[in-house]
């Protein structure tokens, strides 16, 4: 057992060194009838690394991952191409294997990370305050509409019909057990919808998110001045973070809480999760804010340095009066976001996000070419919705049968209906040969 | 040498990555227009690599050393699990491509949940929640919807022992219900009569820690669950505190209805300075109804499919997008299989075992608040201090000096200025007498009177006491070009 | 460029205060014909990491990795399971990016590491004294034989038959150029060799392997003494590290130098390198070692530190009159196999040792049930020689083509002769299964 | 926390990996005896993570900081090249596996050697060299089947400037040539008239540094290689500093017959702590039949194969096992790739820029040995410290307390106290201006005459000054069980 360093001469001399005749005895206070009297039955005994590894490289060849064929998913998950420097300093044992950083004096590299990191999340957001993570964009997205229900003390959120439905559902969950009222206007893939109308004396804030989960680039500049002046706050959704390299950022549109998805920077698709949420308010909120804060400061010395702060608003001391539950972050997904951030820069960044449309539009000049496919949207930036003249869910399946991953249907977010919609997402790691290959399977399976 | 800021270190124009020329097509953007300069720093690769590097070293981590935090768990990270995370079947896998591509991905989830669902006893499992805390969410949700299905609306309690993480009522009062708390007995367990007392028709559930936070087995559990299905109210288990008794004690056994598993204490995902974790959460036959979205069914011919949507069942919607902390996932069952199950239960015995040890070198300079066996964890409080003018926190300080993470501190609240010491199976002998001999050093050394020595610690840290008052006085959350700290100057 | 720091702001200042015009001006001193207008021409420019890695990607897309299919290739470079944990360690930034350690109060770590790499070394070679590696076991083999020669001054030396025929060619290159004399023994796949005969008063050492290129497993004790005897110098060449867990070490043998091949721990096959040699001798030989040493001393304040030692025996202070001209070792292949074996430790190298042997005879036995195969050894340890109908250069391409890596043929290692043998080795990386699929195969292409 | 040997952490039947039980086979060992104990410490994988991480604590290296060493190269390592190497394609690959089973490493190797070929303009290239002094051995001994090829017997010496690096003479001394020193101008440059006067008959070649271990570039180049081809003789140049010319200037139209190419130092692949190099060399029309054996050929169907067997030909045979350090290749050539000719033609630029901004930086406070401008690195005596009882060493161990790790020192023998900084092109201007403050403020503290500070340098190091002298009286060069060294105790 290769992780227990106890050798049993060990274990003999400390049950000694404790004065009890076996390990069993210190489990004396388990009442007898729960105590196991030997390995629990079922299970595989202990395993060797490459046994370990033989099994479980047997379940991932039966997968197939994304960057092997033309792949073109998006709808909340993005394949960008991540530097080599990021996996490698996020796997220094300095920073994967360290601990919350309570202790500020050995943990001042971690918290300078997080003080950068909430940095760069005000920058690309043009928030004033961002914290140093959540779990993933739909909690932070959540997390948005409570908070913005304890600062308005009021309880009804509208939730646009363009919201991601992952992040509506775990909206509603939440608003189901923790006691508020959602109003989730119907998707409206094609045009408009009129969120203002739905606004009221109780209305706490109106979701929006940009671009929509069809892939609308939408201006909510005025919806946010309307918000203001019937007392709502205006939260803006952002589940591709690249988005923010080229379009107005939610700040400037008068949005009062940013919640985002993060992981399109520094992190891989990985099935899903982990991922990291984005979260950032205007200044004057800060103190109604869930999650991890990290705040300069001075030492004994008068040196500059980094500490978590505001944790007044935490559980671990506030108890039953916490802003959230919300205890760990997405502290190693956050770390490297920051460094992919790092990396690209202004001008990376800038241009990355240029690159990422370019594909898109290349992406839907092929595909509107194809018999039959129809290009929804007016706008876009890297993701938009194609109308099939079949169920999307069927194209998706042929097309993968041809080693094509060729989009989300829209039937498969929102749980049926919408059938001949399909969400496709272009990105840098997409070539032009990727892009001919899926118009062409997408002619042949119509 | 100090390490700026990244944001210090920009030269515009300079770049990490060297990106194609944009190919030129048109925009359809749409009507809103392009946004300015974000103000991003600029450095090249080689810088980016230093800056990290160095900060890195700053850090203390359980590479490094001892890291015997209370609670918390943090034992040994193998390397094989960050391997296995990465392999492209895994890691390159999109959440929502077509089932039939990812079959492995989904093979892994029951392979997993089946481990968990094991281990506990348990009849249902859910892989969703992202972290402990959210699991505990989860579970004090289906306590909810069980009452709603059964149409019982009384139910306005939870109740929570003094000893809690603070996550159990901060859990409970965001589901709506009132917290009420349990005091401890002086050999600090739950007030079984105090409980009894308590419970009645308006009190939904239970949450309970088992072990303890005072590092304590809840000697009456079975009798509390009893009580506590008596009064027709769920337990809540508190599963941080499985490394304990993963593979000796199956938490159904003790009749517990629901419990967290946070995979980052007992099945080794690395906390990477605070997250991601993942917070699976076990259900016994009482409460297996009414398990979120999204999870795993196999058909008959074997396929696995993903259960996406919650329909009209009693399973409630989903707690987060996509399908759980799958990253996680897969250390965790590289970490289960590692072990087997004969080694998990040899991580409960050496946990037990190291923490016991612990107690036992100790014992005689520092003031135990409870009599042992104790199970992977124990808990001192600052009376071997008194009129030495050395706080808890001095000692944690001095610690640091000595190469060693301090404790958990002033947690669990039950006792006053508690250190609470975890040392893990993953601990060897010649570790654990360094550490004994060092505390026993320090304890001396309080004794001696030597204050000044103890409120001048940490010495040979990259920083000394940080003002923790002054950072939430007036919250500096962000680098801004305009204002350059003074204290940048100084350095 | 996304490795290069300097802006052309930078540029432009830094030229400045140079005191010239342009960067052109500090290459004044190259003459003028030689200069080169603008980039050189035929190559590329430079490009982004995606496009890097799709580049090579493509050209490891068409290897066929050994590991991917049932693999039974030795003959001095071994497939074994690496722990995770090794490359995890190696990569590390102050191990992998730091300089030779000349300046030891900035390179403990180094230098404890090649300090223990030494203890490792001698413990398993059952010698008195390791140095700090060499560039492979071929390369410490011809180094061998130098430092035979001058310790001896004699000019001759014998090399074995069943010595790798790389290792052979190696000396009798340096040979020839160095200028001494070799004597080398025909292969005998079958039987034993006369090496004594050999030995006459210019002999300054005998070259043998263990187990041998065939894999016969020998014992040298005899030899050893006649060679002693004779004023020769007896040099025992390992390529697979992993038989000294069971086979008597070359020390107990009677070796006054061993040179041998530290692959098989801690490092990946890499088509060939890097690998790292490993060179120990008897203590009294030290002072004629080549290569680096790491030795035992104090600092200022009385405390035990590390530092490279006897370096008057090496060219950056001996110049023309350095023992070799070997200047970099392996560090890197060092630290990763001696973090491996320090995994290990007694229990599992002896065990791994175990395992490989057995897992050969397994092997042995499948094949001879095979019609037409003759295993050749009496003796082995994990890698044999089989003797085939076929030429075994042909078998073993057919057997490539069903998926099977089968071998390496005698006739390639030999450049022509013994056709019809064919050398299979097998560790605990080949199941039963591959072995099955082995003598299944093998079978039909005969 | 002081970190122990390995050995001084073993307990007996501790383990860092899970075997499975051995196969019951019967043994076919032959007469040997199995051995008995080797004296392998047993360590948990905690453990042995721990010393290792520990252990690399205690280096500097490039990504730590600064790493000026002169003639060094201590440049940026990218991931990127550790990724690609890492690939299974690459990685996992045997070396004697079917040619049909590695067309992909065959091509690889194929395009490096293209790259090098272009880049130097040189005909013919092998890749076998282990590291630089295996190329240089490989190219004399090119030169010397030359001359042997044409009857030539009666050449027996090489020429070699007093600056050269020492495995130059090493080298030539290896393969049984007699070797003489050039001596340099006062400008620093190989001494023509000299060399004119020394070549004859009886020289083989001349070796030849260039740009010159004093960071200057041979102007008489050209000049050189006709004298030294007049004479019927060779000419080496050592490519230790090819970092300062790649892309701008082609070795072959400097009249150069042969070069060997240290890939970890213009090429970027990792030092390693001292390895492994990799020293492809690169030969002109004049030796290209004298390449040694493997080397990969093309079929006209675009095939790639391997010519292991040197055969009767020109070629001479082998010198080292298999076909070289492939995983230096693919690194070198990732990096390549990633400069592109544009991208390495800057590499000379910034490299060279870099090294004159510290010489004119520097230049007031320290004492260059000769005039600019220099190539990729600049060169210093201890004129400056003249009468200040400071020494080269001392100024060296002293900006090891500032942060940096110290410049090459006492090389090359030319001048007095040499101390050779080269910054590379990876250093940012910043950096640069850094160093220049502390070596300036070191300079200026040297005139102050504080020696007793320099000598006490360094001092926030794991260790201070270690006594090499002692090292070599009484070498200790491995652990014994036997004899604990005293100064444990003392720790």
């Amino acid at each position: 057992m290769r992780y227990l360093p106890l050798t049993e001469a060990d274990r003999r001399s400390m049950l000694e060194a404790i004065g009890v005749p076996s390990v069993d005895e210190l489990f004396r206070d388990v009442p007898e009838a729960a105590r196991l009297s030997g390995p629990i039955e079922g299970l595989s005994n202990h395993m060797g690394e490459l046994e370990v590894d033989r099994a479980l490289s047997a379940m991932a060849g039966k997968n197939l991952p994304a960057g092997s064929v033309p792949s073109f998913l998006g709808a909340g998950a993005y394949r960008h191409h991540i530097p080599a420097t990021v996996d490698h300093l996020v796997q220094r044992g300095e920073f994967l294997t360290a601990y919350t950083p309570y202790q500020p004096e050995v943990s001042q590299g971690t918290l300078q990370v997080l003080f950068e990191f909430q940095t760069q999340v005000s920058l690309l957001t043009g928030m004033d305050v961002a914290n140093a993570s959540m779990y993933d964009g739909a909690t932070a997205c959540a997390e948005a509409v409570m908070m913005a229900n304890r600062v308005t003390r009021r309880k009804k959120a509208v939730l646009s019909g363009g919201l991601h439905p992952h992040y509506r559902d775990t909206t509603t969950t939440d608003a189901r057990f923790i006691g508020f009222e959602t109003v989730v206007m119907p998707p409206a893939p094609t045009g408009g919808e009129d969120l203002l109308s739905e606004v009221d004396g109780d209305t706490s804030c109106v979701v929006v998110q940009n671009p929509d989960v069809f892939g609308h680039v939408r201006d909510y500049t005025e919806l946010g001045k309307a918000c203001q002046a019937k007392g709502a706050l205006l939260i803006v959704v952002v589940t591709e973070a690249v988005s923010l390299g080229l379009l107005t950022p939610p700040g400037e549109m008068g949005a009062d809480i940013v919640a985002a998805e993060g992981q399109s920077l520094g992190n891989a698709l990985n099935f899903g999760g982990p991922y990291v949420g984005l979260f950032a308010v205007k200044e004057k909120l800060v103190r109604q804010m869930p999650g991890r804060l990290c705040g300069q400061t001075v030492d004994a010395d008068g040196r500059r340095g980094f500490v978590l702060t505001l944790s007044t608003r935490e559980q671990h001391i506030r108890r039953e009066k916490a802003t959230s539950n919300i205890c760990t972050n997405s502290g190693l997904c956050a770390l490297a976001f920051s460094i992919h951030l790092s990396l690209l820069g202004e001008e990376g960044f800038t241009r990355l996000a240029e690159i990422n449309h370019a594909k898109a539009v290349q992406l839907a000049d092929k595909l509107a070419a194809v018999k039959g496919v129809e290009i929804v949207n007016g706008s876009f930036f890297n993701e938009f919705t194609v109308k099939l003249p079949k169920p999307a869910a069927e194209v998706v399946e042929a097309l993968a049968q041809r080693g094509i991953l060729g989009g989300v249907p829209a039937s498969r977010l929102f749980g049926g209906g919408l059938d001949d919609l399909l969400i496709v997402a272009a990105t840098e790691t997409n070539t032009e040969s990727d892009m001919d290959a899926f118009a062409t399977a997408l002619a042949e399976v119509l | 040498i100090e390490e700026p800021l990244i944001f210090e270190q920009d030269s515009a124009g300079r770049c990490g990555v060297d990106l194609p020329e944009v190919p030129a097509v048109g925009s359809r953007l749409g009507a809103v227009k392009p946004r300015g300069r974000i103000g991003l720093p600029g450095l090249a690769e080689p810088q980016v690599v230093r800056h990290y590097t160095r900060l890195s070293q700053k850090n203390y981590a359980i590479d490094s050393g001892l890291y015997p935090l209370g609670s918390c768990t943090m034992k040994h990270n193998p390397r094989l699990n960050e391997k296995m995370a990465r392999l492209p079947g895994f890691a390159d896998v999109h959440p929502l491509q077509p089932e039939s591509t990812v079959q492995g991905a989904l093979e892994l989830m029951a392979e997993l949940g089946r481990w968990l669902a094991t281990l506990t006893g348990m009849a249902a499992v859910t892989l969703a929640p992202a972290a402990g805390a959210h699991g505990e969410m989860c579970g004090i949700m289906a306590i909810r919807s069980a009452h709603d299905a059964k149409g019982d609306k009384g139910r306005t309690k939870i109740l929570v022992p003094e000893s809690a993480h603070g996550t159990n009522p901060a859990t409970a009062a965001a589901c709506g219900y009132a917290v009420e708390a349990i005091p401890a007995t002086e050999d600090g367990r739950v007030d079984l009569e105090a409980l009894k007392a308590k419970l009645g028709p308006d009190v939904a559930g239970l949450m309970l820690t088992n072990p303890n936070t005072c590092g304590l087995f809840e000697r009456d559990i079975i009798t509390i669950a009893e009580a506590v299905h008596a009064a027709g109210a769920y337990f809540y288990c508190d599963g941080a505190n499985f490394n304990a008794i993963v593979g000796r004690v199956r938490p159904a056994d003790l009749g517990i209805d629901v419990m967290h598993i946070n995979l980052h204490k007992t099945f080794s995902t690395p906390h990477g300075g605070g997250g991601p974790g993942s917070g699976p959460v076990v259900f016994a036959e009482s409460l297996a109804p009414f398990v979120p979205v999204p999870y795993v069914v196999q058909d008959k011919d074997g396929a696995f499919r993903l259960v996406e949507q919650a329909g009209d069942g009693p399973a409630f919607g989903r707690m987060k997008a996509f399908h759980g902390q799958m990253g996680m996932f897969v250390r965790a069952l590289a970490y289960m299989m590692s072990h087997g199950a004969d080694g998990l239960r040899q991580v409960a015995n050496d946990a037990v075992l190291n923490a016991n040890y612990l107690l036992a070198r100790l014992q005689d300079v520092m003031t135990p608040s409870f009599e042992g066996p104790c199970m992977h964890e124990c808990l001192f409080d600052d009376r071997f201090l008194k009129g030495t003018g050395v706080t808890t926190l001095d000692i944690a300080k001095a610690l640091i000096d000595e190469g060693f993470h301090p404790m958990t501190m002033y947690f669990p609240l039950v006792v006053h200025g508690a250190l609470l010491i975890e040392p893990t199976e993953t601990e060897s002998k010649a570790s654990l007498d360094q550490f004994v001999t060092a505390l026993r050093a320090l304890a001396e050394r309080a004794r001696s009177g030597d204050v000044a020595y103890f409120q001048g610690a940490p010495r040979l840290t990259p920083r000394r006491r940080l003002d923790e008052t002054a950072a939430a006085r007036k919250p500096v959350l962000r680098w801004s070009p305009a204002v350059e700290p003074e204290t940048v100057a100084a350095e």
